[in-house]
């Protein structure tokens, strides 16, 4: 039984957390709350998926941080230089891909360190993506964007269901394929994976590459959720989209991975945010509290291995 | 050194692979040193050797794992090269390396097949038949007598016996043309010794070449055709099991009788 | 109504119990980029104590730092499901917060933009429209500055610049601003990033000090910077040599002018922009008009009135145009 | 001979980037702008000392980042309280140390992931330092702390000595002593350690201290250069003494240490800056550089293991 | 289960270390149930029984790796709670396991002195006396006649039997009361296996008492004094090496002699 709770510590701190907040506040388990939360929380889901790949091959990806807003930035200059709006979400998809393909080519042809080639990539990206556009911001009204923000069918918002196919795409590639067992050992074991033929070169750039694309949708969203792009560096989001998986139950080590607990990784530092907003703590008690319930995840999840 | 010996000439017309001359070098030890190994269609063939003597190096050189610095490599008659051990297995040859393999978070039944993953659909749907996996690695598991827990659990905390006999077990099920078993015995009790004992025989029965690293010399004379000595790196001779005495192969392992190639 | 404390002078202390006994009350939300700089933290500041003192409900809202779009996106979406009727909003960028606020306008709720100008075409686009803009004119700050700066170097000389973080529009402005005025008086040999980081500020001062032995100026994107390039000049031994001009008005800022150590700051008050943002909701929610666009003030800070300035913080030293009746007698 | 060039990586990649900073511009090596380089420099080396024993034992310290802000601001807080300074310096390093000694009890004892721990602290020691002054800042114009920062014995500044002292305890540490032969295999392999007899929890709790105390030290170093505490996190700092670290030739999966590596790589990163500052490259263009100049050196010291 | 046999009483006046009713589980497998071992002093014991019958388990409960869940465990008669392995250590008691705990990254002289490194100078100054423990280094190893490049070299890429011979080597030369060896000689080569057979000899002959784990009968039979052995987690037989045969000992392992306890 303590195995399963540490599986499921993710999952399980988020309901704790939801449970929490109902009681502290009415306003927290409306509608209109749920539907602002998890709007917000897709972009992070999206890009900690593609995270989540990177450390199943004992990876990490440091570089989306600046892929995120280069992607964008890619939208909205093509989309500034009068591409339309399709032509100019394929070209941010296509940048954000790019770079993760760049990053898994250094790491699995070159064979550098993950670490490093990342925070390299972090860099040089947040340069390109400065030059540019000169370092302006890009405004880009699409009517369809901003649909993209705030409709959707029904009550379902297109954000989630964004949210949702990625994370199904993920789960499906890691448990449901070839490609998935082969992601899973070459984490788990990098010699024995080479030893059994697995070719462990392709399967790291795939990985990476997997992140790249991540990010570009994570773009995509960023530009209709901010109505344009932002050339400045996401360093929060780079540390939340590692700590959504880590506190999923993955470890940096390589060889595990959770969709669910990643994805409920993610959930649970937005809730983080929006509680506490409604519950209007004071901002300096606010990264406190914060890093306690972190903390507390990472207690519940100790028991793991 | 004296090369005119009949090491370097085919020894039987029916050969499977050939390796003649190869070298390896890490930094600055030189675990091979102008190697040769012959291996006839259909036996099993023993390689022995002193700890370090460079068994496992010339093994991962047969298999693509390391590229030998020198030599060349024959299969049927035709030179190959294999640039990864998934090459090598595409060629038909299985191997179980002396780290087992094995990957820890992964359960039982798809260590088994890994890299042979059996899939339903088609095209990019196309999804691993998880069910159809783990009724065959009962099968293979329950052929082989191996005594694990369930095929669902994970290897990382099985025993040292129980990892040896997963990949094994593994390697005697796909391999089709060549099985190279790196001290496939170390670690494993007097049943499952017994068991993979039989399993080589079996496998020789079918047709299978099968290249036997072993310290245990009762071992060898028990199931294998032909012994091959290698001695810091170099193949100092090679004879049939029958002709030879236990005590005949450890004195050319350690040395006590100088072997064919002189040193 | 709010009785008669419309665009007059009148004291503060009567506020609360006035507006409390009106019919439809103001709850405002303001969101801002980060609370670690101190200049949203005294807009923060401001705007509670104005919330305070007109007995209304407050919440002041931020984003992890000055460049987390998605952090005060998130706020907002937040807030924006709750019952406020009147939001004040200072964006990271020209265009962020425009998609979040779309609920909010079609919900009919006054919004204003705050410091920051909000892309007018896009926001058209989308539906959303701003009850005011209130905020400083950080070109026109950037020129002050300049000149002031042109007027402490005697008119001439070579100066490096400190940007701040690359692509954020604030400083693009004041910079631009700074150039547009000193362009041919004065010569910039250097302009580096500093990311609007103390430390960094500090780092890169040092640099050039190096690079440019001769500069006699420095003209800096913000006030955190221009501490650390004070702390570089006095390491230097330059102390006074080097006239440092920055925009801001932290009051760091003002205790470093005091010592001598910076020359002297375009402070820009943003306790009272949160304060003028308060009063402006809550004349909205009444019912009242209140102007489009209404321009904070902004001042130089430098030796000659930096110790009015202290005795003021935060408020204004100065008399200044208040369409709001911001209670200019509490400063007195 | 691929392999020594593997393993001095860092100080190649330092000799190169010095000859090329030379070949640009004639204010490089100059005994004033060599001087401000090491004295600037002094901080991110101390930070990274800490940082390599953290990860020799297979962590890494997050912390950093909101831990040398912390201990500058208790410094501050108690200067301004008229604590004295030397009081206030000691407070100072407690406060940093302390820091440290939680975080290793958490990763030790309660066996909690080494990231998230951090994180959590990231976020918790920011809260704290923010309440502690209010969000202020705090000047300390300290006559002693100032001539730290300022003077030296002849040619040799207080800041670089601190440094060297600060490195040179900890190679004696690591190379030198039995604990340092357990921090190795602790990071090395942790079971292995364990059954051996090596006390692998206080070995990683110590190493979690080290890092604290380093960023008390660095605190310091800190108040002294800045003639006051700033408590801002410094993401940069923290991304750099990781990078500093594993440019160093640690790999974040630990169980190797080179104390001239991780010097090397910190003074790497601050010539960055001030090579950079001094050619007055682009604000654009320098990301770019910075990011090409970490994966050469990524790159050289790719032939590792 | 007949418990009523002599293998809950102490079987020899003179008993190092006596563990009654040791039972283990992880999780879903129990890796031991009731499990007894009394080693006598002076003598070697070997520790018998198929993979996964719970051998290494059993070991790791003696010595600290894992409390067991129930059971009691007396050295000299006086009752011992090993928290820790490095407490087992101080009882006088050194283990190769069968994951050898070697430290890949360091180099092997290091190793051979892990948690007893010699050092010069005093207190706080104390510093690691490289060059003593090298010299004694190459002594060790010298002694085993172990096949290894240079004590400086680290464990990395070493051969699995070198890799061995460094575990063993320093068990051996640490260990005062108690040896303890999970499957020493697995991964050994003829030559290296004698050498580790005659090292266990010159153990007992200074009085250091040995517990052997092995699946080699004749080894067994060349080395042991007495035989336990396990099967399932349950200890069914304690034999007199002398007293039987390999035939014997692999029917009891086996199950197919039924041993004491029933089952
Ligand atoms: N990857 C490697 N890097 C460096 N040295 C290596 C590497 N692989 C093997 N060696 C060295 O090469 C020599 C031969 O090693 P090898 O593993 O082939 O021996 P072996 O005959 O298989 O021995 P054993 O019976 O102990 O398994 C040894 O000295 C070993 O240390
Ligand atoms: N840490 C652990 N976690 C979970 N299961 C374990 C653990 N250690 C051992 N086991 C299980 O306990 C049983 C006994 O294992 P053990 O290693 O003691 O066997 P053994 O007798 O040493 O076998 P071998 O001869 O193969 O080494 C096995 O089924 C094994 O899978
Ligand atoms: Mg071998
Ligand atoms: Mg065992």
């Amino acid at each position: 039984m303590g195995e399963a709770v540490a599986r499921y510590a993710a999952p399980i701190a988020l309901v704790a957390l939801f449970v929490v907040f109902f009681i502290a506040t009415p306003k927290f388990l409306t509608t209109s709350n749920m539907t602002a939360l998890f709007v917000s929380a897709a972009i992070l889901v999206v890009m900690s998926m593609g995270q989540q790949l990177v450390i199943t091959v004992a990876g990490i990806d440091l570089s989306v941080g600046s892929n995120l807003p280069w992607a964008a930035t890619v939208i909205g200059w093509t989309w500034t230089h009068g591409w339309g709006t399709p032509a100019a979400i394929a070209a941010g998809i296509l940048a954000g891909l790019v770079v993760g393909l760049v990053n898994g080519l250094l790491v699995a042809r070159l064979k550098m360190a993950d670490f490093i080639v990342t925070l390299g990539s972090l860099s040089v990206v947040s340069g390109l993506t400065l030059l540019l556009t000169g370092g302006n911001q890009t405004a880009v009204s699409s009517g369809f964007l901003q649909g993209l923000a705030l409709n959707g069918i029904g009550p379902i918002r297109w954000f989630w269901l964004v949210a949702v196919v990625v994370a199904a795409i993920a789960a499906y590639l890691l448990f449901w394929t070839r490609t998935g067992t082969y992601l899973l050992s070459t984490g788990g074991n990098l010699e024995a994976a080479r030893d059994v033929g697995i070719p462990v070169n392709r399967v790291r750039l795939l990985a990476y590459a997997g992140s790249g694309l991540a990010c570009g949708i994570a773009g995509v969203l960023f530009v209709s959720n901010n109505g344009g792009s932002d050339p400045t560096m996401q360093t929060n989001l780079l540390l939340s989209s590692i700590a959504a998986v880590v506190l999923g139950g993955s470890s940096l080590s390589g060889g595990r991975a959770s969709i669910l607990g990643t994805a409920a990784g993610a959930v649970l530092l937005q809730t983080l945010l929006n509680g506490f907003t409604l519950l209007d703590i004071s901002q300096y008690y606010q990264p406190i509290a914060v890093g306690v319930v972190v903390l507390g995840a990472a207690f519940i999840s100790r028991f793991q291995r | 050194m004296n090369t005119d010996v009949d090491l370097t000439k085919p020894v039987a017309q029916d050969v499977l692979l050939e390796a003649r001359g190869l070298s390896k070098s890490f930094d600055a030890v030189q675990a091979l040193r102008h190697a040769d190994l012959v291996l006839e269609r259909g036996k099993v063939t023993a390689l022995l050797g002193d700890n370090g003597a460079g068994k496992s190096t010339l093994v991962r050189c047969l298999t693509g794992v390391h590229p030998p610095d020198t030599g060349t490599i024959a299969i049927n008659g035709k030179a190959v090269h294999f640039a990864t051990p998934d090459e090598s297995r595409r060629a038909g040859i299985e191997t179980v390396y002396q780290t087992l393999s094995l990957i820890d978070d992964l359960p039982v039944w798809q260590n088994l097949f890994l890299r042979r993953e059996l899939t339903r659909g088609a095209g990019p749907l196309r999804i691993l038949d998880k069910k159809a996996m783990r009724t065959q690695a009962k099968e293979i598991l329950t052929e082989l007598d191996v005594n694990i827990p369930s095929v669902a659990s994970t290897v990382r905390r099985m025993s040292g016996g129980q990892r040896q006999s997963i990949a094994i077990a593994r390697a005697a099920h796909w391999g089709k043309q060549l099985v190279v078993m790196d001290e496939p015995t170390a670690a494993l009790g007097v049943r499952e010794t017994a068991a993979v004992e039989s399993l080589v025989r079996r496998l020789r029965d079918r047709g299978v070449t099968v290249l036997l690293i072993s310290h245990d010399m009762s071992q060898v004379k028990r199931i294998a055709d032909v012994a091959v000595v290698l001695r810091r790196g170099t193949t100092v001779a090679r004879r049939e099991v029958d002709s030879v005495t236990p005590d005949d192969l450890v004195a050319l392992i350690t040395g006590a009788q100088p072997g064919d190639a002189g040193e | 109504g709010r009785g008669g404390s419309s665009g007059s002078n009148a004291s503060s202390g009567t506020h609360g119990s006035k507006s409390s006994n009106q019919g439809s009350k103001a709850k405002i939300a303001i969101v801002t980029r980060d609370f670690s700089n101190p200049y949203w933290a005294a807009l923060r500041d401001g705007a509670v104590a104005e919330g305070k003192a007109q007995g209304v409900t407050v919440t002041v809202k931020a984003g992890a730092n000055e460049t987390d779009s998605q952090g005060e996106n998130a706020q907002i979406q937040t807030l924006a499901g709750q019952d406020y009727n009147c939001f004040g909003v200072v964006p990271v960028n020209a265009t962020n917060v425009i998609t979040p606020l779309v609920p909010v306008a079609r919900k009919k709720i006054p919004i204003l933009d705050l410091d920051t100008q909000i892309d007018p075409e896009a926001s058209k686009k989308a539906g959303v429209s701003y009850a005011s803009f209130i905020g400083s004119d950080n070109l026109s700050a950037g020129e002050q500055a300049g000149q002031e700066l042109l007027k402490a170097m005697g008119g001439k000389g070579d100066v490096a610049v400190l940007q701040g973080i690359a692509g954020e529009q604030n400083g693009i402005n004041r910079l631009n601003g700074f150039k547009k005025v000193t362009a041919g008086k004065l010569t910039i040999v250097a302009a580096q990033p500093a990311n609007y980081d103390q430390n960094l500020g500090l780092t890169v001062t040092t640099s050039i000090l190096q690079a440019h032995p001769n500069i006699t100026g420095i003209f800096s994107a913000n006030d955190t910077m221009a501490l650390g390039a004070a702390q570089a000049v006095k390491n230097a031994g330059k102390e006074g040599k080097i006239k440092i001009v920055s925009v801001d008005g932290i009051q760091a800022m003002l205790s470093s002018i005091k010592a001598g150590k910076n020359t002297g700051t375009m402070t820009q008050y943003p306790y009272v922009e949160g304060q003028m943002a308060v009063q402006a909701c809550i004349d909205k929610v009444a019912g009242k008009s209140i102007p489009s666009r209404v321009v904070a003030p902004i001042a130089f800070i430098n030796a000659a009135n930096v110790d009015k300035a202290i005795s003021n913080f935060p408020k204004p030293f100065t008399p200044f145009d208040d369409p709001f009746g911001t209670p200019k007698s509490s400063s007195k």
